[in-house]
């Protein structure tokens, strides 16, 4: 800066490089983990243990697109499940069908991020309202084609993603494909969010959308970007979730919400201007790691749930209360 | 009544997690005084106010109110004790009407039930005592009106409290003359019947026109008090620390003034009619109106936002025809709004993110952040420099600036993009002299460099000041065209229709 | 509800393997017992409006029998309309659709599937008030004024089922993971009960009991994370639907597939083929909704119908029949006790081919 | 200088939004009526039917006007459900079949709402904890805890206390007159009472009615506490028509989203400080009236889900798309 005086900044010890609270709660659950079963820092251990949370760490990652430009995705948990009924009534059992239905199901789930972008631009219907009818409307169609039960399997071909390793690797000795994807799909989100001007322009948008528009934002095309990035992602975690678990009819559910929760822990703001990529990653791995961990506790599943809300509030406050001091 | 003043603040000190705001502040207001405080922006005004009305509690020092200690937690307590401001930020409820904003918190009430007539009724008495009866009706949604009818219930809600103590934090911002002239007799009134004032304003003339006494406060802390109004001057040179030198810029000489880059011919919309409009480069075109006049709506149009629906419109002698911001900033068009906090900032990002956010939209959208075709980091540090914007970095989010520097990091965004014609709403609005002043030099430097300017102002010394060439609107048209040379007079008998207005 | 009732544990384990009435090819015909209802006082004309309140048709199971019931539907030129109406799994819904039913007017049976016992009983009396011959099949009321209530031999049957065929075949002091859907539901939890008495009785630990809402991936991390901590001998489950999950979760480690019970679906059948490990698969006949049109029916005619219950046979597939009720052309989650074989649209309406 | 003659404004322009419930509302009716007729089913039209219409959503009524108070200030409740099962449960275990137990029990089921409530609204503005959040952490402990010791129906309720779900006046069921005096009330309330206007207020900007010196943390609560009274209600209702609570009831009923949507169907926007009560009933209406089209017209139950989805957001378009202002 020129030669001006700067007002008084405070001292720069107290300028701590912030590190975000869902780092230090991840790597704490794992310890944890590890201390419980020391099995689990094992490759096979932690590899299970991503492997597991790919389909989520995805999911939620995508989502974060849209929860950054102030919507809510309520959508995504019945794409995965239309993708995987969908990919299950197309393949008929024949394992070269994959190579067409995985780019179909990416286009299917385009067009519905499309739809869902254009509702809440141009008919204005608020996200958390279009996304909710979106997915009542998707679970039925998921159930209309089938007529309630899959009817197919899904060839191994397709279930690849999900559920195979590669095994004798050095140091790691195996490495799911689906942690693979996790890199690879995590990279792309992380770099289009944090290091393109279209990740910026989603911030701008999520911050004050009127603005946006008279800085020049093309702010329909941001937000139906976001949504086609969210459902496009759903797709994606659809098809390394029915990899890994097979044909369900209701695969997917519950899984919008846990996004959300996912975002949230990793710092996300709902209604807009701020999230990170490998935070809400984090998010989704913090979220895993408490389940493995209550199961390894061998809690009973009530308990399970009364310390998933505390933690899910716990961490939101704590995020807030540290926003607050630090002064972000 | 004791001889204690009425608000006495001792040794008031606060930091916010990025700035110490304040370091031990005194004030003091009595009954019967209009106190000025003065400063640039984010010395520290707002923030020393908010103290006042229990918006926030200091991290040291005392408030005293008659005497007597207080500890405001709430601002509820603080309008017990007689405190009334009106917030340089808008705190009104859009979707609610006037007078349920004039009362709100403390509408009257009969048998345990809110008494609407009544609240209707005294309603129209107070906004009577402003000459805005006929204009702001009780039952009308605040949002439905202008800002300058918006800014006048503020300050109605603030008066009809009947306060001991009123702050008034940059009352007139979004007043035009005559509005503010209401508004000085009423202050006027205010301080004869025995009320203390404390007010904030960052024109000159109006501390030399209201005041009794002046504090100047320079980076959170008290760099001069008088107990008179000393000349402009010095009050300005305790406020920067140093003399301001050709406030106003030279005009254009007629070898700068360039070819039309825009004209306009029978231009029509639902809020403006028969608009023929030219725009030469390297000159500044001053807007000047009534609130209503149509101004911003014109503004709107030439920039897309709420386009002509007939008429026609040309760019460097090609036909156009706008229709978004977008296709306008394609067209080389920039504009900077005038509801800053609405229309202009994203808060939540960082100052260089909100500087450079015009330039990433017009880049590719799957380039790298950092830099494009317009500017990059470097160039926009270079930028916010050259515009002086005060942040402890420029990394840090766009809500810990005060609204001065806010204003300017947003004018950074458009200087990126090189626009041929910028236009200017309110440019100075809520912006201290120093600011001021560098802005209107950075509108001529623009101006030599061929953009062409249109700046909409209500204040009429500065539409003087700073214009080559103005235009005065009425009704949605133009009402006339002047020279810098006109009267503020002739301004405004061309703003009102009427013959024989004060200016 | 009392769900470890002895009782009724012992009535149902002697079920299992008695004799049931009526013709052997035709299980969904069979009853047990001979107490039957004179329902000649419902004797109606043709043509007749046969009115169904469903619980829901949310998972396959029910899919499988909504199937059978519509295609029995037909093979009754009698039944003129059949009105059905989905609660969409809850109770509040059904009890409202039940009384636009009655508010319609013009049903002349009502069948109900009641989402759940308790919550149903009021809307089914209401119904008998009404003068409507009232069949209840699947979950049952807290009444008496039905015609019948059609289900088959019951969850403690299921239980025992699976849990004989592990004690069967795994050493005394073997572990056992049980895998549940969720607490709560009255048939699943007499399954586990069942399954818990007969494995104390032999002496079996149990590891744990968990609950997997159904969920694929959350049983095979279940599985995955019990792995890592020991073995297993055998995996217990009181409903089929993640039975492959399960198994996939061994294969997935490399470890040998243990004893794995589940149910007659499609995809479970074949993996215990392909595989070969020792499974076994108890049912919970499908062909009971035929059976809830058949009363109808009956009732309607004034033919008598087993009352105040019709008690189904409930047989479970064992390795040595296991081969006869594969079929490749039906669906992976198609249930294959449906006893729908020999109906005209058999394989095409339940989404098989051919 | 005196008043200056200006354009007038017509101040009170047509407010589309204000009337669109009704509008829907009416088209319902008119879609209902046509397809009796045209299906020749007249014998529908009938009083019996009328009522029996009305009374399909008595539960969501009551949750709903619960949840306009909530989305009013701005806030959102999800844990409805959780409630609603909750106060269920505790209603038939409390009453156990004694009838001198009715009173108790209903005390106790309001005490729990009301506590509830508080909690929902210190964690949401003590904590700052985001409203979806929060709530949604809640519901997470309340279900936890009520599975813990309860999971299958418990306890009964006596017949009187059924005679608030199937007792009649004439032809008209108590529990409907009692949804609609609930509504009064509440309408009341935000018509005329000082709290109602700081609901309007905090909703519509919580720092401005900060400044104007409403307590507006306490608005907030108490709008939550309501929030949680109406679904305890709600659930005092569902044990008396159930005979018995299990906790599973709320959620199978998905009381929480169906709620929400109501609200927003009635014209209630989700930022808060506009709408009102008698939309939020329209929302219930049209909602039972759906249902009701679809039973009569026989509609497939997946084509029923599809349908639905596109219904809830085809109503809210209907009018977010013709209002100027922003909807979230
Ligand atoms: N809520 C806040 N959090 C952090 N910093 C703040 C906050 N409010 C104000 N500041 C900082 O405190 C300083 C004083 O701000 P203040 O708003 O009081 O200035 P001001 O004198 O009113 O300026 P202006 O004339 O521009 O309104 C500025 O540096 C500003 O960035
Ligand atoms: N962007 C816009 N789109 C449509 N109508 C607008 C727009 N901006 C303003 N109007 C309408 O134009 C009329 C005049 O606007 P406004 O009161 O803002 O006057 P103004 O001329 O902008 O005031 P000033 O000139 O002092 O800025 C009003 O009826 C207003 O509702
Ligand atoms: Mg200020
Ligand atoms: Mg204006």
């Amino acid at each position: 800066m020129s030669a001006q005086s700067l007002p008084q900044a405070t001292s720069p010890t107290r300028r701590l490089p912030r590190i975000n609270p869902v780092y230090v709660l991840v790597v704490a659950l794992i310890l944890a983990i590890i201390v419980m079963n020391p099995a689990f820092g094992e490759p096979t251990g932690y590899m299970n243990f991503l492997k597991r949370v790919t389909a989520l760490a995805i999911l939620s990652a995508g989502a974060l697109y849209v929860i950054v430009s102030g919507g809510f995705d309520l959508s995504v948990g019945s794409i995965m499940t239309l993708t995987v009924i969908g990919s299950s009534m197309l393949a008929s059992n024949d394992p070269n069908s994959t190579y067409w239905i995985i780019p179909l199901m990416l286009g299917i789930g385009a067009v519905i991020g499309l739809i869902n972008g254009l509702v809440v631009s141009y008919l204005k219907v608020p996200s958390l309202i279009a996304t909710l009818g979106m997915m009542i409307t998707l679970n039925g169609v998921a159930f209309m084609w089938s007529g309630g039960a899959p009817r197919g399997y899904l060839p191994d071909t397709f279930r690849f993603f999900g559920r195979y390793n590669i095994t004798d690797v050095p140091i790691i000795s195996l490495l799911p494909i689906a942690v693979i994807c996790l890199v690879v799909f995590g990279a792309i989100l992380w770099w289009g969010m944090h290091r393109t001007n279209f990740g910026r322009m989603l911030h701008a948008v999520g911050d004050n959308q009127q603005a946006a528009r008279l800085a020049g934002v093309p702010v329909e095309r941001v937000r139906i970007s976001a949504f086609v990035v969210s459902a496009l992602t759903a797709v994606l975690a659809g098809v390394i979730l029915g990899g890994r678990a097979g044909v369900s009819v209701d695969i997917g559910s519950g899984f919008e919400l846990q996004a959300i929760t996912a975002a949230v822990i990793g710092g996300a703001q709902l209604l807009g201007g701020r999230g990170s990529v490998p935070a809400t990653i984090a998010g989704a791995l913090a979220l895993e790691a408490i389940f493995t961990l209550l199961n390894l506790l061998g809690l009973a599943q009530p308990v399970r749930l009364v310390v998933q809300g505390l933690i899910l509030i716990g961490a939101v406050a704590f995020a807030t209360y540290q926003r607050k001091r630090a002064g972000r | 009544m004791s001889d204690a003043p009425t608000i006495e603040m001792r040794g008031i000190s606060k930091s916010f997690p990025a700035v110490k705001a304040l370091r031990g502040v005194s004030f003091t207001c009595s009954r019967g005084e209009v106190h000025a405080l003065c400063g640039e922006n984010g010395a520290g005004k707002s923030t020393l106010i908010k103290i006042l009305s229990g918006v926030y509690r200091p991290d040291g020092g005392d408030v005293l109110i008659d005497g007597q200690e207080q500890h405001f937690k709430h601002p509820q307590e603080a309008l017990l004790a007689g405190i009334s401001v009106i917030y340089q930020e808008f705190s009104l409820l859009p979707e609610r009407t006037v007078a349920q904003n004039l009362f709100l918190g403390r509408e009257p009430m009969k048998n345990g039930l809110i008494d609407n007539k009544a609240m209707v009724a005294e309603t129209q008495r107070v906004l009577g005592l402003f000459g805005v009866r006929h204009r702001i009706e009780p039952e009308t949604l605040v949002a439905d009106l202008d800002v300058a009818s918006q800014q006048m219930v503020e300050i109605a809600k603030a008066i009809s409290l009947n306060a001991k103590v009123i702050v008034m934090d940059e009352p007139t911002a979004a007043l035009n003359e005559a509005e503010c002239e209401v508004l000085f007799s009423l202050v006027d009134q205010l301080r004869a019947s025995g009320t203390a004032i404390v007010y904030i304003t960052h024109r000159m003339r109006e501390v030399t026109r209201l005041a009794n006494r002046v504090t100047v406060i320079k980076d959170g802390e008290v760099t001069a008090s008088f107990d008179h109004v000393p000349a402009p001057d010095v009050i300005v040179r305790a406020m920067v620390g140093r003399d301001i030198s050709e406030y106003y810029p030279e005009p254009a000489t007629p070898s700068e003034i360039g070819p039309v880059v825009l004209s306009v011919s029978g231009g029509a919309n639902a809020a403006l009619s028969d608009i023929n409009l030219e725009l030469r480069s390297g000159e500044i075109v001053g807007f000047a109106g009534l609130q209503g006049a149509g101004r911003t709506p014109l503004a709107m149009a030439l920039f897309g936002a709420a386009p002509f629906t007939s008429g026609s419109m040309t760019l460097d002698g090609k036909a156009v025809h706008l229709t978004s911001p977008r296709d306008a900033i394609r067209a080389g068009i920039g504009m900077l709004p005038g509801d800053r906090k609405a229309q202009a900032l994203f808060l939540m990002q960082s100052v260089r993110d909100n500087g450079m956010l015009t330039a990433r939209s017009f880049a590719n959208p799957f380039g790298g952040h950092k830099a494009n075709r317009f500017t990059d980091l470097t160039g926009m540090n270079a930028l916010l420099d050259q515009m002086k914007v005060r942040a402890p970095s420029y990394e840090q989010e766009m809500r810990f600036l005060s609204g001065g520097n806010q204003q300017k990091a947003i004018v950074a965004r458009w200087l990126a993009l090189r626009p041929k014609i910028l236009i200017f709403i309110e440019p100075t609005r809520g912006i201290d002299v120093d600011a001021k002043a560098s802005i209107y030099h950075l509108m001529r430097d623009l101006a030599r460099a061929g953009t062409a300017v249109m700046m909409v102002s209500s204040d009429l010394p500065e539409i003087l000041g700073a214009s080559d060439r103005i235009v005065v609107m009425r009704e949605g048209r133009i009402a006339g065209e002047f020279s810098r040379s006109a009267t503020e007079a002739e301004l405004m008998l061309a703003a009102t229709g009427e013959t024989g207005v004060a200016a | 509800p009392n769900f470890d009732d002895p009782a009724e544990f012992a009535k149902q384990r002697d079920q299992l393997t008695a004799a049931f009435n009526g013709p052997a090819d035709q299980p969904y015909l069979q009853y047990a017992g001979d107490s039957m209802a004179d329902t000649a006082s419902f004797k109606k004309e043709g043509p007749w409006t046969v009115c169904f309140s469903n619980a829901g048709v949310n998972n396959p199971w029910r899919v499988v029998g909504y199937t059978d019931m519509t295609e029995e539907v037909k093979l009754h030129p009698e039944i003129g309309t059949f009105t059905h109406v989905d609660a969409e799994g809850s109770d509040d819904k059904q009890i409202a659709d039940i009384d636009d039913l009655l508010a319609g007017g013009n049903c002349s049976v009502l069948i109900v599937s009641p989402n759940s016992t308790a919550a149903l009983t009021p809307a089914v009396e209401k119904a008998c008030a009404a003068g409507l011959p009232v069949i209840v099949f699947d979950r049952g009321v807290t009444t008496d004024c039905p015609v019948t209530f059609v289900h088959p031999v019951g969850g403690y049957g299921f239980g025992i089922q699976a849990a004989e065929h592990i004690i069967a075949n795994v050493p005394a002091g073997g572990k056992v993971l049980m895998l549940r859907i969720l607490p709560g539901v009255d048939v699943l939890e007499t399954r586990a009960s069942g399954a818990r008495n007969m494995f104390k009785e032999a002496g079996l630990t149990v590891l744990g009991e968990e609950f997997t809402d159904g969920d694929n991936a959350k049983t095979k991390s279940i599985v995955e994370d019990y792995l890592q901590r020991g073995t297993i001998d055998a995996v217990w489950m009181d409903a089929g639907a993640t039975a492959v999950a399960a198994v996939e979760a061994f294969e997935d480690q490399g470890v040998d597939v243990p004893v794995v019970t589940g149910e007659d679906q499609q995809d479970y059948l074949q993996k215990w083929r392909d595989l070969g490990f020792k499974g076994i698969a108890p049912t919970y006949p499908t062909y009971q909704w035929r059976t809830a049109i058949i009363a109808a029916v009956n009732t309607l005619k004034g033919e008598q119908v087993p009352s105040p219950e019709w008690i189904l046979p409930q047989p479970a597939i064992t390795q040595d029949v296991l081969d006869q009720y594969i079929n490749e052309k039906m669906p992976p989650l198609h249930y294959a006790m449906c006893g729908c074989e020999d109906m005209p649209n058999y394989p095409q309406a339940w989404g098989g081919t051919e | 200088m005196t008043d200056m003659p200006l354009p007038a404004k017509n101040p009170r322009r047509f407010r589309f939004e204000r009337h669109a419930s009704t509008i829907l509302l009416l088209a319902s009716v008119a879609l209902y009526i046509a397809l009796i007729i045209i299906m020749g089913q007249t014998r529908f039209l009938t009083l019996e039917n009328l009522v029996a219409i009305l009374s399909r959503s008595i539960t969501l009524g009551i949750t709903a006007i619960g949840q306009t108070f909530a989305i009013l200030v701005a806030s959102i409740d999800l844990s409805v459900a959780s409630v609603i099962s909750a106060s269920a449960v505790v209603t038939s275990v409390v009453m156990n079949g004694n009838p001198a137990m009715m009173m108790p029990a209903v005390l106790a089921v309001l005490a729990l709402g009301a506590v509830v409530g508080l909690l929902n609204g210190l964690v949401i503005t003590k904590l700052e904890v985001n409203p979806l959040i929060a709530t949604l952490g809640m519901s997470l402990i309340i279900q936890g805890v009520l599975s813990y010791y309860y999971n299958n129906f418990a306890g009964n309720v006596p017949v009187e206390f059924q005679i608030f779900a199937y007792g009649t006046l004439g032809i008209v069921p108590f529990s409907l007159i009692f949804m609609f005096v609930l509504a009064g009330c509440a309408w009341f309330v935000l018509r005329f009472s000082r709290f109602g206007s700081d609901v309007y207020s905090v909703g519509g900007n919580k720092d401005a009615a900060r400044l104007a010196g409403i307590k507006t943390d306490r608005v907030v609560i108490r709008a939550h506490v309501i929030c949680s009274l109406c679904a305890a209600i709600a659930g005092i209702y569902l044990a008396s028509r159930l005979r018995s609570g299990a906790p599973w009831i709320g959620a199978e009923g998905v009381y929480d989203l169906e709620s929400i949507a109501v609200v927003v169907i009635g014209g209630t926007v989700l930022a808060g400080g506009r709408g009102g009560i008698w939309g939020t009933m329209a929302g219930v209406i049209i909602f039972s009236l759906i249902d009701s089209i679809f039973n009569v017209a026989g509609v497939d139950a997946f084509v029923k889900q599809v349908l639905r989805g596109i219904i809830i957001v085809a109503a809210v378009a209907f009018y977010a798309a013709r209002s100027k202002r922003p909807v979230a």
